[in-house]
């Protein structure tokens, strides 16, 4: 197997290289790559779209179509992760701690349910104590986090980052909740039904968008025909994006966390990392 | 030439297929299910012959159903070469569906539904291949009839059926796909057009010698359904099908549509005049003469009475072939006629044969003597299907072979009419003992008390006396096919 | 002159690389892995792709990162190569 | 209403997200929103099509911006051909699909019909669209909805047969997507007609080679071509029925669509025949991709996987048949695309009726099957036929242009392994019908036993009506062909 | 030397993109450990982006985003904006969608590697071609 490997890379780079040949120089402003098109949007792009950031104009307007499917990419991928782990079925074997003392509980059938309160608490297999430090240094930077994930996709009109990337910080801020203190904190504070109604919502968010102007008489992903719909007709499609971008942040979060939960719990929504 | 455009051709071909739903749906009741065939089968016999006159006046009817691509559409043409093929085919099969209700009734076979259904499907091919105007047509309704008689042969649904029905399938289709598909393909790229013509579809130069050598072998050899040899042996296996399959598509149908698509291709596709140019007649001729005469030795070995009838049919399709490949007017007129004149005569040897088993289940002709005092209807018939088959007259088999044999003095083949001659005698060889045993010789359980007439039931009865009176009128009257193969053949 | 800067980082972005799938133990390779992400990042960075930088940042080295310990997590550490 | 482009792919993918949330709410309203959402897709492609015959090419911008700027939607008459075949058959699988859905995915039915239109979205997207990049991002859609589903019919061995999917597939999205790059480079855009126009002053630059290379190499291991074909198998004979029903017929007729698409609009017939020398090798390739496909089909004991294989062997008719050079051959891969499709889905129909009724489907549990399920069976032998290539049957005349084109261009190689092949399915579905047909042998003669019939137990009524639709309309098709030659794919080739 | 100098300043982006490319590969097809192979199609896929990015890459020119605008609103880009000054952004945007793709791609396969290890116990290939054929 090595050896086939090995000759077929070989192979591949031969060809690859073969074709660098007649590359133009790296960093050539003349070269076709930096002429034929990206002049057009360098150019155009400010007066046309209103937004600075020349990567979220092409992104969301110009070539708004694939952000689009790269949306639905994303959520597919939440969805095939749902349905490839999650499993229903409870599991047999509990843990639980006795909080006063300290002793750890093994139930083996699950038929005989410990009420968790003020007595007991659920408790993983692979459970250590949780650390006081994380927990409170985490409680504090969450909300930051969040904020600025916010920040982030507002902001991707005039300076770097947008909707995917706000809604992965956004994401991971979720993730960190369940790393500090456990999964089932974050379970239990966003049900499994709202990320599913989210991931869906967002990506709904986009393709409305997108589909709205049809009726209004454009096509398909043409915000310059909702201009009778907002308060900003000049910047409306700028305003566009904002709203497409906003649907891509709500996907993307609601779509990390359940990559997330269903990986590090193998589907069950009970213990993990 | 005069062509008259009409639907008639194509309902001719789809009486047959229509009435399949109807026979599924009424599959618990026999007697209904029997009248509909029979009432198809009249209606197709009616439309086959409300066509007659008109070719008869030389006219041809025309209908072209799909054009797939630029010289080869699905289209009907009939002329005078497909009319006889249809008058024979459509009447047999009025003949059989009478003949197979009182065989598989008197069997009690299972099934019977579906043996019809595919039966009339099997019909609607053939006459599809007759009335076909180009190749992709014929083409299309051989495969069609190939696939539609599979479930026929294989009836049994036993070991022995399976076997046969594997290398039945295995030689039709194979030579079919693997010989005269290519073959079609070819003809097609050099040519643009697969329509049959009297003059041929290669115009001067485009085909060499060789190619048309090539070609020529690939479609005798590819349609493996007239069973020269070595591509025969699909035939005797068949015979493991219930007798009115054997009769009617293995005297008459399937078998017919490979000698048709034979004489379609020297005399619709090469043209005579090219084959002629190179001399590729005599070869053709040799192949079937080898045929011929070997099948006839084999024929005499055979003990089971549709085996031999089976060898025997090998032998008077190359006949046919033998007959077109001469490539002079009496030839061709022997040949094609023969098509007729061996249907009516072989298919009532068949019916014979089935009627014995049902009447006495006897399959072997070792335990048939004696058998001609019970059963004096069945062997009469017997003996008048033998003559036409050997070619004696009074019976139509006499008038083909006469040509036949005209037709090779007429190209100077002597060595050839010898082939002929030496092969009725052998055909008199295996036939002649089996009506001499079955009237004077002694069975073997009878004592010596009157003879009681045993014959089968009517059903059975009837047809296989009506063809055989068919047989001998057409010694008399001949003059019907002969005017249509001259047409067909542009002759006149 | 930024092709200095970028050849540097590009020779590290190989060894990462080189480093992230030979070595023995997954979580290792994890951490490698998140490694390479982040200089990849930076070399974008220093290309001018800032938005692809950012984003490689928060999902190469984060998130992805993330997935792998949860998946090396429920799977096992060990590897024969 | 000029949007129906927009329409055919868009409502398939607003049908996802509300089935997608449908799932959460009320699982029972998912299936009709698909039925609705395809249903629209359906006759927006038939309106398209219908337009696109008419009045000829349809250009639909997306966003409004012109097309070198922005995403461009042309969809001349093959693609709207293509468009109308994938639809039609997703809607007609997503009807026959209700009932099997319940029996294999019952728990997550919601989520099955949000993967399925999700990945009908990105077929159709992949066809319709005029723009290189897009086209990939849409072959990634279709990708990863398909890992899903394989990991999710067989519990088994599906998830490493998927797990091996995705790495090929990958590769091969990769592959496709560093051609794209490599174009862009040279040519500077990513719209297929600019890059079409700018190409030709490219002539000899080894940057086009490559591109050109890599493309197709992509696009092969997306579709399995022969040496690149060993996910198939796995990944098609392990999804679930209701979704193998499409992904076999379409996927990869989708992909040799975009083969053919990259050769004729963006590369041109030009550069590929008469600047490159490789026309000779590929149609060996593909020789040899019939062959071996044809051999390992019969090495298989279980139906679903022989029929995966029959996949790869037809997969060579059409790469043979586009690279035969010359417009007999094109002709007989574009009619192939829509033949093979349509016979694919019968024949994987049929089978899914045996196997919601067996449950498996190897070949030793097919004993007696014409007896149980004959209308079934009907659909699975009318289907076969057109495999072989049996006329009237439409897999006839598609083998019949090919091999044209074959004779046309001297490849009697091509035309030979063509001839082999039909050979070689007629034994392997004759192989089959014994099975159903013969076993249990009968006693004796079988004679005496006039009336047992043996107890009928068909598949739902629904599968069965579209089966037996989509068995006739291998003939209808089969009949029709010559008029699909002239007037979509002869007036597209000139 | 003097020749050769600016030829690799002018290359080495793309020829150290085809060594991660060929790295990557190797990974993906040699490995043996499925997380590995995974590893190897992420280098993959990074390669590729860094093809992209190097392709969109100008001298002298800055990020993407134009700055006269900033703050300013649509009055202020009076002055004439000139595309030499600014990088190409087309090849950033395809590869955003790029890095959406493989992130997308990556959390299903580590999805379905978990999968294959509860079935299996194992992630060697070898050890899964064992487990295979003892069935």
């Amino acid at each position: 197997m090595r050896v086939l490997a090995f000759i077929i890379v070989c192979l591949t780079g031969a060809l690859l290289l073969y074709g660098t040949g007649e590359f133009p120089d790296w960093g050539d402003p003349q070269s076709p790559a930096s002429v034929h098109l990206s002049n057009v949007y360098i150019e155009k792009a400010l007066e046309q779209t209103q937004v600075p950031n020349l990567v979220t104009a092409v992104l969301a307007d110009y070539r708004g179509f694939d952000t689009m499917f790269e949306t639905a990419v994303v959520f597919c991928a939440g969805l095939a992760c749902f349905l490839l782990l999650r499993d229903f079925r409870e599991k047999k074997e509990r843990y639980y701690r006795h909080t006063p003392t300290g002793v750890i509980l093994h139930v083996k059938d699950s038929k005989k349910i410990i009420k968790v309160g003020k007595e007991f608490a659920h408790m993983d297999k692979n459970w250590v104590p949780s650390d006081l430090i994380i927990k409170s240094v985490c409680r504090i930077l969450i909300p930051f986090i969040q904020i600025y994930a916010l920040y982030v996709v507002a902001h991707g009109d005039f300076s770097p980052g947008g909707g995917f990337q706000g809604g992965v910080i956004f994401g991971s801020s979720l993730i960190l909740l369940a790393i500090s203190y456990d999964l089932k904190t974050l379970v239990r504070r966003i049900k499994e039904k709202v990320l599913g109604i989210w991931a869906a919502v967002g990506v709904l968010i986009y393709v409305g968008i997108a589909a709205i102007c049809m009726p209004m008489g454009g096509n398909f992903l043409d915000y310059s025909v909702l201009a009778p719909l907002v308060w900003d007709p000049h910047h409306v499609r700028a305003l566009g994006m904002l709203g497409v971008e906003i649907g891509v942040g709500i996907a993307v979060t609601a779509v990390m966390a359940i990559i997330y939960i269903n990986i590090v719990s193998e589907g069950r929504h009970e213990e993990g990392l | 030439m005069e062509t008259i455009v009409s639907v008639k051709p194509l309902l001719a071909v789809l009486v047959t297929l229509f009435v399949i739903p109807i026979l599924v749906s009424s599959s618990s009741k026999p007697n209904v299910r029997e009248s509909w065939i029979f009432i198809a089968g009249t209606i197709k016999l009616l439309l086959v012959l409300s066509m007659l006159p008109v070719i008869l006046e030389g006219k041809q009817i025309v209908l072209t159903l799909f054009e797939i691509a630029p010289g080869a559409a699905i289209a009907f043409r009939v002329d005078g070469l497909g009319m006889l093929f249809a008058i024979v085919a459509a009447s047999l099969y009025l003949v059989t569906s009478v003949y197979s209700i009182g065989y598989m009734r008197g069997l009690d076979e299972h099934g019977q539904t579906r043996f019809v259904s595919f039966f009339a499907l099997a019909i609607s091919a053939t006459i599809g291949a007759a009335f076909s105007a180009n190749l992709m047509t014929l083409y299309l309704f051989y495969e069609v009839l190939s696939l539609a008689t599979y479930p026929l042969v294989t009836h049994h649904q036993d070991a022995n059926s399976r076997l046969s029905g594997r290398r039945y399938l295995t030689f039709i289709l194979g030579t079919s796909i693997g010989l005269v598909l290519p073959a079609m393909i070819y003809c097609y790229s050099v040519t643009g057009t697969l329509e049959f013509s009297t003059a041929g579809i290669f115009a001067a130069g485009e085909l060499s010698k060789p190619a048309a050598t090539v070609l020529l072998l690939m479609f005798v050899f590819g349609f493996a359904k007239a069973g020269i040899m070595p591509f025969h042996t699909w035939l005797p296996a068949a015979m493991v099908a219930p007798t009115p399959v054997s009769a009617l598509l293995h005297a008459v149908a399937v078998v017919k549509v490979g000698v048709f698509s034979i004489v379609r291709i020297i005399t619709g596709i090469f043209g005579v005049e090219l084959l002629s140019e190179f001399n590729l007649g005599v070869m053709v001729m040799t192949i079937a003469s080898v045929t011929i005469l070997v099948s006839s030795c084999i024929a005499l070995s055979q003990d089971e009475l549709k085996r031999r009838l089976a060898f025997s049919t090998i032998s008077q399709l190359s006949y046919i072939v033998f007959g077109v490949a001469l490539l002079t007017p009496q030839g061709l007129l022997g040949g094609v006629i023969h098509i007729a004149m061996h249907a009516f005569g072989k298919i009532t040897l068949f019916f014979c044969a089935g009627a014995i088993f049902v009447a006495t289940g006897k399959k072997y002709i070792s335990q048939m003597s004696g058998l001609g005092k019970k059963m004096p209807f069945t062997f009469a018939a017997f003996f008048i299907g033998a003559l036409g088959v050997i070619g004696l007259p009074p019976s139509g088999g006499f008038y083909s072979k006469w040509n036949l044999i005209l037709g090779t003095l007429e190209a100077q083949q002597t060595i050839f009419m010898l082939v002929l001659l030496l092969s009725s005698f052998l055909n008199a060889f295996y036939f002649l003992p089996i009506i001499y045993k079955g009237f004077f010789g002694k069975s073997e359980e009878e004592g010596d008390g009157p003879v009681k007439i045993q014959e089968a039931n009517l059903c059975l009865l009837i047809p296989l006396m009506f063809t055989a009176f068919i047989s001998i009128v057409l010694f008399f009257y001949p003059t019907v096919f002969v005017k249509l193969i001259n047409i067909g053949l542009g002759l006149l | 002159m930024h092709w200095p800067i970028d050849l540097i980082v590009l020779t590290f972005v190989i060894f990462c690389a080189i480093a992230a799938i030979s070595v023995k133990d997954l979580l290792g390779t994890a951490i490698l892995f998140g490694a390479y992400s982040f200089m990849m990042c930076l070399l974008w960075a220093v290309m001018g792709a800032v938005d692809v930088a950012f984003t490689e940042a928060s999902v190469g080295a984060g998130v992805s990162t993330v997935f792998f310990v949860a998946a090396v997590f429920r799977t096992s550490r060990r590897t024969k190569d | 209403m000029d949007n129906y482009p927009a329409l055919i792919v868009v409502a398939p993918l607003l049908a996802a997200l509300f089935a997608g949330i449908a799932a959460w709410i009320e699982e029972r309203l998912s299936y009709p929103i698909a039925v609705i959402g395809l249903a629209i897709s359906t006759f927006s492609a038939i309106m398209t099509l219908m337009t696109v015959i008419a009045s000829g090419t349809i250009h639909y911008r997306m966003a409004g911006w012109a097309p070198p700027m922005g995403i461009e939607y042309r969809i001349d008459l093959l693609n709207a051909m293509v468009l109308l075949l994938v639809s039609g058959i997703a809607f007609l699988n997503l009807i026959a699909s209700y009932k099997s859905v319940e029996q294999e995915t019952s728990d997550r039915a919601g989520s099955f019909y949000t993967i399925y239109l999700l990945f009908v979205t990105g077929l159709l997207g992949v066809t319709a669209t005029g723009d290189l990049f897009n086209l990939y991002v849409l072959i990634e859609i279709t990708s990863l909805t398909s890992y899903a589903m394989v990991a999710l019919g067989d519990k088994d061995r599906g998830p490493l047969a998927s797990l091996n999917y995705v790495f090929i597939g990958v590769i091969g999205a990769s592959f496709y997507l560093l051609g794209v790059g490599y174009l862009y480079l040279i040519t500077g855009s990513l719209n297929m007609m600019d890059v079409a126009g700018i190409l030709p002053a490219l002539k000899g630059s080894s940057t086009v080679l490559v591109a050109f290379i890599l493309c197709m190499i992509g696009v092969w291991i997306k579709m399995a071509l022969f040496p690149m074909h060993v996910w198939l198998p796995n990944a098609y004979s392990y999804s679930p029925v209701a979704f193998a029903r499409m992904v076999a017929p379409l996927m990869t007729k989708v992909m040799v669509y975009v083969m053919i698409r990259l050769m004729v609009t963006v590369f041109g017939f030009e550069y590929i025949f008469e600047t490159l020398n490789i026309a000779d090798a590929v149609v060996w390739l593909a020789t040899l991709a019939i062959l071996a496909g044809g051999v390992m089909a019969l090495a298989q004991k279980n139906l679903k996987k022989m029929l995966t294989y029959i996949i790869v062997c037809e997969i060579g008719y059409m790469v043979g048949g586009a690279w035969m050079g010359n417009q007999l051959g094109m002709t007989g891969a574009i009619l192939h695309i829509l033949n093979d499709a349509i016979m694919t889905f019968a024949l994987f129909l049929a089978v899914g009726n045996m196997v919601y009724k067996l449950k498996k489907v190897d070949l030793t549990d097919l004993k007696g099957l014409f007896g149980k399920m004959p209308w079934t069976m009907t659909g699975f032998v009318l289907a076969a036929f057109s495999i072989i290539g049996v006329p009237p049957t439409c897999g006839f005349f598609s083998k019949w242009y090919l091999i044209l084109g074959a004779l046309e261009k001297g490849a009697y190689h091509f035309a030979a392994a063509l001839i082999i092949s039909s050979l070689i399915c007629a034994v392997l579905f004759f192989k089959v019908f014994e099975i159903c047909f013969f076993e249990p042998m009968s006693e004796g003669h079988g004679h005496g036993e006039s009336h047992s019939q043996v107890a009928i137990e068909e598949a739902p009524i629904s599968m069965l009506i579209i089966t037996g639709f989509v068995s006739l309309s291998l003939i209808v098709v089969g009949l029709y062909s010559g008029t699909i030659v002239n007037t979509i794919i002869l007036p597209f080739l000139k | 030397m003097t020749d050769l100098l600016p030829l690799i300043v002018a290359k080495y982006n793309y020829w150290l993109y085809v060594i991660l490319m060929m790295i990557g590969l190797y990974a993906m097809i040699a490995k043996n450990n499925l997380i590995k192979k995974l590893v190897g199609m992420n280098i993959f896929q990074t390669a590729i982006i860094l093809f992209y990015v190097s392709i969109g890459y100008k001298k002298d020119a800055t990020i993407p985003i134009i700055q006269s605008a900033h703050g300013g609103g649509h009055g202020a880009h009076e002055a004439a904006i000139h595309a030499a000054d600014y990088i190409n952004p087309l090849p950033h945007v395809l590869m955003l969608t790029a890095i959406v793709v493989s992130v997308a791609t990556f959390g299903v396969a580590m999805a379905l590697a978990v999968r294959v290890y509860q079935r299996y116990q194992t992630l060697e290939e070898d050890e899964l071609r064992m487990r295979l054929s003892e069935k």
